[in-house]
């Protein structure tokens, strides 16, 4: 079994309204030391058997076909051996 | 001559779009599950992507209605040069579909936006909008939370070399401002065509502006446009000499 | 007696409540700007937050909002005994507030969802439901794609336990079934109060169920309650041997 | 400058409605090797100035007020010193 997490952040200079937001809002309650928010995305996956190579394959390929848009996303993933 | 109206889990513009179609154009028109896989879509002239939460916008808009059974039909019947037109959530299954080039992001400003809106036309060459005027500005309704276009500069450009940009926001006399921008989007973009003219996408509901009760009747010579087309191309066929 | 309608960025109901209180009610009210910091909510009887996509639902639904200026004189408001009344993402404001326990989270089916819905009342002992009749089935629209009520089982207990449930969606013969649940909320909860009764939030817009063309009079009661509950509390104010 | 990365992950137990939608759209995508798939929010923070003990004790009490809601979530940090 793999646990693989998948970071998928909004490219620079794609506007992150929602990150922007966070960040007023967190000065608006004091936090004056925020110089910058982004929100991006923390996708876990478990998957079943296969090496580490094949998984990080089925990783990469799902990652460009469904999790990430290239246009507006990068995305980079860590992939951990688990017990069952 | 038939459109067609894709249903996904989560449209709620598609009875809008099948009504306008129906009762107003007197067109006719067939509504079409996303999980028919089969689906050829053989006999539709016109398919129609309408407005809603697809899947509830999960992961990204239009992310996973993209990869619905139906869509490899939509994609092909495109790609063969049937006519397509994605409203709104419809837009943005399109541009993760590859159809459209860009993407719909998040509004510039806070929240989901629901109001009229000033809209020029900028491109009359195209199935979509060939019985407007080229600056004539629209009064259309607008709805969503995700419909600032982005693409990165280079497509920005071929956009504009290639005619592709058909509607940008303006405001009331026509002027592309920052001001009139609801949503952040690139060059005020409001809707696009691919290179082919064949496949379109706009945030603006022009379904929702074609009745005089509905306070515009801007959205119907777009409508109207399709259907001069479609009638158009029957005619070739039957008389191939014309 | 007078009503307030807080207006946060992105509210899009304001109006429905602000036109039912008004033009249906015939009560006094009035619109509260969001970033009204030093407004005490003086004069005020019933504070009301409606729905709407507020700051665009970012982070979690309510999140941002629940720290809007004005949402210190509500919370002030609320726990003084002022009744505030959250109607879908207005009741999602209240719960990231503290002011009422658990969480809404995204619908368990796909999509957002925009119909009309059988909720069952399950307890009249408050300033809000008193004019119902127990167990008596109402015909309310929802609309909203965060409408899944979560809490761990100790809060469920205690709202059972101090009839804090006040609505419980069920199918047409008011049975609570897994069925008649539209978005998997826990025991089919619609809405709730707090233990000392004068703040309750439900999901379904009862504004929207005040008029015979909108197919439901439903609301109606619920604005009544709250009217008749304040008009009983002017009356011990001006005459307060009885 | 600080750079934080708070990892907000739904809780065991509460629906991820989200995520079983995307893992059953990576089955329907022919990726039939993921068990279980979940979404969470990464939120990435510049901080300026303090200690590290200093920027901790912030993120935490952000995290409690703003970026998760302990009802139906769990986070995580990890905070890097980042050169201007």
């Amino acid at each position: 079994m793999w646990l693989v997490k998948i970071k998928v952040r909004l490219k620079k200079g794609v506007l992150d309204a929602q990150g922007k937001t966070t960040q007023q809002a967190l000065l608006a309650l004091g936090f004056h030391q925020v110089k910058e928010g982004r929100i991006g995305k923390l996708i876990e996956l478990k998957l079943d058997g296969g090496s580490r190579e094949e998984v990080e394959k089925e990783v990469r390929d799902m990652s460009q076909k469904l999790l990430a848009n290239p246009v507006i996303e990068d995305f980079d993933y860590e992939i951990e051996a688990r017990e069952e | 001559m038939k459109f067609g109206v894709v249903q996904f889990p989560g449209s709620n513009c598609d009875y809008d779009c099948y009504y306008a179609i129906k009762n107003i154009l007197k067109a006719p028109v067939e509504m079409i599950w996303h999980k028919e896989k089969e689906h050829n879509l053989k006999g539709y002239d016109c398919i129609v992507l309408p407005g809603g939460f697809s899947y509830g916008d999960y992961l990204r808009v239009g992310a996973i209605a993209r990869y619905s059974p139906i869509m490899t039909a939509v994609i092909d019947f495109a790609l063969k040069g049937g006519l397509v037109l994605g409203i709104c959530n419809g837009f943005q299954v399109l541009t993760e579909a590859k159809l459209l080039p860009g993407a719909l992001i998040r509004n510039e400003c806070l929240h989901f936006i629901c109001r009229q809106q000033t809209i020029r036309v900028e491109n009359i060459d195209t199935p979509f909008t060939k019985l407007y005027q080229k600056g004539q500005v629209l009064k259309i309704p607008i709805a969503h939370g995700e419909g600032c276009y982005y693409a990165d500069e280079e497509t920005i450009s071929e956009l504009e070399n290639h005619h592709q940009i058909l509607f940008r926001y303006c405001d009331a006399r026509g002027e592309i401002t920052r001001e009139a921008n609801p949503n952040g989007s690139l060059s005020n973009i409001a809707g696009i065509c691919n290179r082919e003219r064949n496949i379109v996408g706009l945030m603006p509901h022009p379904e929702r502006a074609m009745e005089e009760c509905l306070a515009s009747l801007d959205g119907r010579l777009l409508f109207e446009s399709i259907v001069i087309q479609l009638k158009q191309r029957q005619r070739r066929k039957f008389c191939p000499e014309t």
